[in-house]
């Protein structure tokens, strides 16, 4: 009798949460998750700390949580502190999918995210191609962000492994923080004349270490992982050498699915025991979302500004 | 052993860096006698004060206790062999209750891991009481500069000691208070108690001590029975020659008076005084005196625009005075002396040219909105010089000098402008017996150029032997208003509390039984 | 009968009276009225979700708050609350899975943070710096040690048995131990403020340190204590968020120091010393997070979140220094 | 001949007592003896490149380092800097991409950068809340202001004419603009507070605010206006920046407060008012700045350069307070 079984109830709500809730990364994946929550007739939600603190960003979650939302997609700052909180919100019927950052062992239905290694890999491989194997290279790091210490690992290790006439000369921590890293980028440039490429994993530290770059006669490649306006600027200008990007929009549309699909596990009649097990059937543990490599070539498609006035929605703030 | 006395002091020195606040003095203190000791500002006594209560230690020589010598390695260490020191700076902690003060020190020692409140309160209202009648349990903060003193020295009183050391406890007191405190003293002597007393008050040292030891530089000049000297030997030891005329010249009985220089009518602020009426004539000094809490401060500030006014007018030669703050008063020609130097007089921090130069920055202001250091530098120069500052050099912290000599400062900075009136609030509180000659003839000068001037003090020989007129003020009134020939102490003392003097004493000597 | 009346009148009045007189009762009344506010304007304020989630928001940091406030009394600042907080909880981590049991390891961890303290306050009394400067030292020193520790990456807890997790993450008929936890604490230190000899020495110190001194106080000896006694709490409190999130996180913390000053500041702390009670702070705390999730609940707009947060924030304290002043 | 050279050497011993007897002497042996142990250490130490990049790495910060010194002075203290510099920044760029000229764009973010420490001066002087707090809310309200401004993304200032970006960007004749910038603000703030008879008033306000009302000073004016100039000096740098960086990103500048005040407090500058030198605030900056190029230049791990960091900070600090009160 029900035509369409893709519809939500009245009154069921998705959430979004998030640390740093001001910052762009997680425009564009909200973006789409409300987009998927519209065509399903549901409710979203953004919500988060405008802060850097786990502490707040489970208070946000819990605050959330007390209003029974269907379910939430949450990207936890850490991943162990939010077992609890994500058990509680399981145990109590909303769905948890986490994305961009997993917490393992909590019972979350489902993870989505980039591969944080494959970005590190081929952002090797981008740079080392470039400067045809042989030279310096040089990493500026945020040390303790999981995400990004994985894709500089990643980033060393395909060196290492792949180009063995690429040599490391210095790893500094900039911290996200433009100053530092431009403080960071002159001084290793000093160290190490022959200095042929930095790589970050964020784009805060990136507007500092290109203009560092660039003063120093622009010999250095900076290759870096997100993007934003300034950053798709300073690579269709040269400045910039590249970027891989997550694909943040299908984060959010396949976070609002696989949220979606573990509250409505009564659509299928699993052919295993999940029933038995009292398991969810719509469990689906791992989605990749993919990434994009930024050049100046397609720069252009990435402006989120320019996507918004297009779509003519208003962001996060509907 | 019981003829070996409570305190000696041998050959001992102290030095700042190049200043030499002590060369080789030495001290004698028997048990159950009231040393004074005597010294102009900068001799070095509260120095020496300081080694014996522990703050400091000396560079050179021994302090001996009963004939044995100690080291003081700390206050703690000086109350643990009886050493009690009211200090001439007062030192109490501002966020606390009058109670807690007196009481920190049992409060300390004590073991039991939670406090007495009751007990304290008790405790200190005991104390409180032998002085003033001081509520205890009002935040230190909230209390006028003369009551801390009876604060610290009932801190003090509460103390088991042999050895009670008292640097210019007076200085800010009334009569009234320094009479109960004679008589505790007194009785401190009788049970065998040690007394050392720093005072520039001749009258004071020779009606309570026993003996006096006179310091001048830093050196030690001479110790005599009181009976064996006079106040005029003592000072001549001090200060190095004789002082023949204590006061200026008063204006001569018969002058015309001159014109209204400032005219106080139906002041009032709301809560401390009302109704005040006062009138300044060119060329006198008008004292104002009363007891402490009176109002005398509190009309002075209001006055001169640092505290609101409710109603009443001030008329500034002939101009009334329409001020919104001290700095229009200042701009006037109105200046005022604060009584409590330490927290509105100076800037302990900078250097005494800063200081001297705070009240008018724009008088050394050359081109650029620079300031001429210069100028700047031979203002403070001549000004220390004339007021006998005592000092390693202009350059030097205020925090640095001795007590008078900070309050020296302090008068630098008001004579550094010329002002219609200037409004000394016990401007030579803790100023030794020679440089008080030298500023209350500068007073007297600059009333005679036509400055005025209007002196309030506690110390009533300074009222008489300065003022031409005394506004007595009682209760937050004027109770009235002496001429030359009604001065004296009687008389103000009668106006200031509202009762015959004698029976003022007389209930002195109760409470203090 | 009449008499009567005017008695009971008159108590009430008198209560009052030391109710309006309390340093603490413009926040209290400002709180409520935020509170009332709030729960008219959104159903879910008022209910014991959200209670617990901003109760538990505030709780482990109020432990740090309250050795914060202790060391403003003294006179001194501690910057390096939020690292020794995180080496806390990154020590014991470290410890349990070496193969230490987690009681014994926590033990260590805040006997490491009382170490931490009884360093900074070894630069403090005994070389002279001041406790800005030290701390903030301190505040880098330890945070690198967390990263040198952890090699940057978080310690995964998971295996801490449940009967430790429990005091992070257990209720006690659906009061969470942490709350527990965090009430006894601040009961406790507010009453030995109050009322414990020792503790009105920190007071004297802070208010004149000199004055202290002539009345015998040892005052290095009190401000060693009290700079140990904040890193103490603080390494606590690592503790119990490693309970409570069954992980040790080498950046866990940073930017904590402010939030946890601006509490005390609220309160009714002076950096210059001397005052300051806890109970205050702790109200100060209170009001920080009944804003911050206030604009949750009403789902502001996170551009315009901090906009607002700020101003009633700014709002709160003016109101509070009004109600405040006319009273004294 | 005899008695010249001892007047010479009289001379040379004064002019040495001289320095020996500066509030800066301690910090000036310590830099430099790090520079040596420095140059001895890494080959690339003593370049002009490297100095080039020390210099520019501190010299913006450094003219907020101005602002907060002489407002440490008066008593005060600006938590809000780091979020003005952003505001500045990002009024200034919104402008600019509005359509304004960058100039005018610039000048109109410096004084709304004044105008918010006009406000937050009235909050101190006329409604009577502490530094500390004003400042504290001001920065929450200014951050949220830039997000709001940039909805949470970085402007991109690609199109600002080359012209402007020289001032970031340019040299002359190999000095880079910016050095020169922050040298002559540095010179003519430090004359001034040296010299000038307004700023004088801002230590006596400081050093004893009540002796200062009692001098006649209007000590309000007085903080009001210094707590502006250093909300300027901050908007100032703000456009500093955005022509280096060519680019207005609304996290820009969080957690600089902790940088800048505690220069300031190395060189000398006291939080409870009353002392500080703009010059010792600067080498307060050098010395941070240096310490950090050295651990990239000696390709410390990033793990150990907080610890290292921390430690010889502390180290020098320590030492710094030795010499300087052996002088004294
Ligand atoms: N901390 C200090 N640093 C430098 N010089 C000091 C210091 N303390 C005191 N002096 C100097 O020591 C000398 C003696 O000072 P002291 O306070 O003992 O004088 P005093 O006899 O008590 O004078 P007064 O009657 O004014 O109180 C003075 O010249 C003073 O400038
Ligand atoms: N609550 C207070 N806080 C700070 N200062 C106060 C307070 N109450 C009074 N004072 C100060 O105390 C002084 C007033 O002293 P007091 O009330 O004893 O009057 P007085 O007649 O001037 O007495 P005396 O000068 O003999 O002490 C003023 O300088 C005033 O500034
Ligand atoms: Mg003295
Ligand atoms: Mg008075």
């Amino acid at each position: 009798e029900t035509a369409n079984p893709f519809k939500c109830e009245p009154g069921e709500k998705y959430v979004m949460n998030v640390m740093v809730s001001g910052v762009e990364y997680w425009f564009p994946v909200y973006e789409m998750f409300k987009q998927a929550g519209q065509q399903f007739g549901c409710e979203t939600e953004y919500t988060g700390t405008p802060e850097y603190d786990v502490n707040k960003q489970i208070a946000t979650f819990d605050q959330a949580l007390a209003q029974k939302p269907a379910g939430i997609l949450v990207h936890p700052m850490n991943s162990d502190p939010f077992i609890e909180p994500i058990n509680r919100a399981t145990d109590g019927g909303t769905a948890v999918v986490t994305f961009a950052a997993d917490s393992p062992n909590s019972k979350r239905v489902s993870y989505i995210t980039s591969d944080n290694v494959a970005e590190g890999t081929y952002a090797a491989d981008a740079v080392a191609e470039a400067m045809g194997g042989k030279g310096e290279y040089a990493v500026l790091e945020n040390p303790g962000q999981d995400n990004h210490d994985k894709r500089i690992s990643a980033f060393v290790t395909r060196m290492e492994a792949k180009w063995p006439d690429m040599k490391l000369v210095g790893r500094a921590a900039s911290n996200q923080d433009p100053t530092k890293a431009y403080q960071a980028v002159l001084s290793l440039a000093q160290a190490h004349p022959d200095l042929g490429a930095v790589f970050m994993p964020e784009a805060n530290s990136a507007i500092g270490a290109a203009q560092a770059a660039k003063e120093g006669g622009g010999k250095i490649r900076v290759m870096l992982a997100d993007v934003n306006a300034k950053i798709l600027d300073m690579i269709k200008a040269g400045e910039i050498f590249g970027s891989v990007n997550p694909n943040q929009g299908m984060q959010g549309y396949m976070g609002f699915m696989l949220l979606w699909l573990a509250k409505h596990p009564e659509l299928i009649d699993p052919m295993n025991d999940a029933k038995r097990a009292g398991a969810n059937a719509m469990k689906v543990p791992f989605v990749d979302n993919g990434f994009s490599i930024v050049t100046k070539d397609n720069a252009d498609d990435f402006y989120w500004d320019k996507y918004l006035k297009r779509r003519g929605t208003k962001g996060i703030e509907e | 052993m019981s003829d070996a006395p409570v305190l000696q002091i041998r050959s001992l020195s102290k030095a700042f860096g190049p200043v030499h606040a002590l060369s080789g003095v030495q001290f004698e203190l028997r048990r159950g006698e009231v040393h004074a000791l005597c010294g102009e500002n900068g001799a070095g006594k509260s120095t020496l004060m300081n080694m014996i209560g522990g703050i400091l230690q000396p560079d050179e020589g021994d302090i001996l206790i009963d004939g044995k010598p100690v080291t003081i390695a700390s206050p703690a260490a000086a109350q643990k062999i009886g050493i009690a020191l009211v200090h001439q700076e007062i030192a109490l902690c501002q966020d606390a209750t009058v109670a807690e003060n007196i009481c920190m020190a049992a409060i300390n020692a004590r073991r039991a891991p939670l406090m007495n409140f009751q007990q304290v309160h008790a405790d200190a209202e005991k104390a409180m009481n032998r002085l003033a009648p001081i509520a205890v349990r009002t935040k230190v903060a909230d209390l006028s500069i003369s009551s801390q003193q009876l604060v610290e020295i009932a801190k003090a009183l509460t103390l088991d000691c042999k050895v009670l050391i008292l640097d210019e406890p007076t200085a800010a007191l009334t009569e009234t208070e320094a009479q109960r405190l004679f008589a505790i003293v007194r009785g401190l002597k009788q049970r065998g108690i040690s007394v050392i007393y720093i005072s520039h008050r001749m009258a004071e040292i020779f009606s309570l001590c026993d003996r006096v030891t006179v310091f001048r530089d830093g050196r030690y000049v001479a110790t005599e029975a009181i009976e064996a000297t006079s106040p005029n030997d003592v000072v001549r030891k001090m200060v190095g020659r004789e002082i023949t005329q204590l006061y200026p010249d008063k204006l001569p009985a018969d002058a015309k008076p001159g014109r209204a220089l400032l005219s106080v009518s139906g002041l009032s602020d709301g809560t401390r005084f009302a109704n005040v009426d006062l009138e300044l004539r060119t060329g006198e000094i008008l004292g104002i005196g009363g007891l402490i809490g009176a109002g005398r401060s509190e009309i002075a500030q209001t006055i001169c625009g640092l505290r609101p006014a409710t109603a009443g007018s001030v008329v500034l030669d002939g101009k009334n005075l329409a001020i919104r703050s001290y700095a229009d008063a200042v701009r006037a020609g109105l200046v005022y002396l604060s009584e409590d130097r330490k927290r509105s007089g100076v800037f302990l921090d900078l250097s005494i040219a800063a200081n001297v130069s705070a009240l008018d920055l724009g008088k050394l202001t050359g081109r650029f909105g620079l300031l001429d250091r210069r100028a700047e530098a031979d203002q403070a120069t001549s000004l220390a010089r004339q007021l006998g500052v005592r000092m390693s050099g202009i350059d030097a912290a205020v925090s640095t000098l001795s007590g008078g000599n900070q309050q020296k400062v302090a008068i630098a900075k008001q004579l550094s402008v010329a002002p219609k009136v200037i409004i000394m609030d016990e401007p030579t509180r803790g100023i030794d017996v020679g440089a008080k000659v030298e500023i209350h003839r500068l007073l007297r000068d600059l009333a005679n150029r036509g400055v005025g001037i209007i002196v309030i003090s506690s110390e009533l020989p300074e009222l008489i032997g300065l003022c031409d007129r005394v506004a007595v003020v009682r209760e937050g009134r004027i109770a009235g208003v002496l001429g030359t020939g009604q001065l004296n102490e009687e008389t103000i003392i009668m106006l200031a509390s509202g009762v015959q003097p004698n029976a003022v004493y007389e209930g002195q000597a109760q409470n203090v039984a | 009968m009449h008499a009567e009346i005017k008695v009971a009148d008159a108590s009430r009045r008198a209560s009052f009276a030391r109710f309006a007189s309390m340093r603490e009762a413009g926040l209290i009344v400002i709180i409520l009225a935020l509170c009332i506010a709030m729960s008219l304007a959104s159903p879910h304020f008022l209910t014991w979700g959200n209670f617990r989630a901003m109760l538990m928001s505030f709780s482990i940091e109020g432990i740090v708050v309250v050795g914060m406030t202790i060391l403003l009394i003294v006179g001194g600042i501690d910057l390096s609350v939020g690292s020794v907080v995180c080496f806390s909880m990154v020590v014991s981590g470290a410890l349990f899975l070496a193969g230490l049991d987690p009681w014994t390891a926590s033990l260590i961890g805040i006997a490491v943070s009382a170490l931490i303290g009884a360093v900074m306050g070894f630069f403090v009394t005994v070389v002279g710096l001041n406790h800005f400067i030290t701390s903030l030292a301190a505040m880098v020193i330890v945070r690198g040690l967390c990263l040198v520790i952890t090699k940057g990456t978080p310690l995964s807890l998971f295996t801490l048995p449940p009967e430790f997790k429990a005091i992070g993450q257990g209720n006690l008929q659906g009061v969470p131990y942490v709350i527990i936890i965090f009430v006894v604490v601040v009961a406790i230190f507010d009453f030995l403020l109050r009322r414990a000899t020792a503790f009105r020495k920190v007071f004297y110190t802070g208010s004149n340190e000199k004055a202290a001194q002539f009345s015998g106080i040892k005052t290095n000896q009190v401000k060693f204590w009290v700079t140990v006694l904040c890193a103490t709490l603080s390494g606590f409190a690592g503790v119990i968020y490693m309970a409570r999130f069954g992980a040790a996180t080498p950046t866990f913390g940073a930017g904590m120091e402010l939030n946890v000053i601006a509490a005390a500041v609220i309160g009714g702390a002076s950096l210059k010393g001397g005052s300051g009670t806890i109970f205050g702070a702790i109200l100060g705390m209170a009001l920080l997070s009944v804003v911050t999730s206030s604009l949750i609940l009403l789902d502001i707009s996170v551009y315009w979140q901090d906009m607002i947060k700020g101003c009633i924030l700014l709002a709160a304290v003016s109101a509070d220094h009004f109600l405040h002043r006319k009273k004294s």
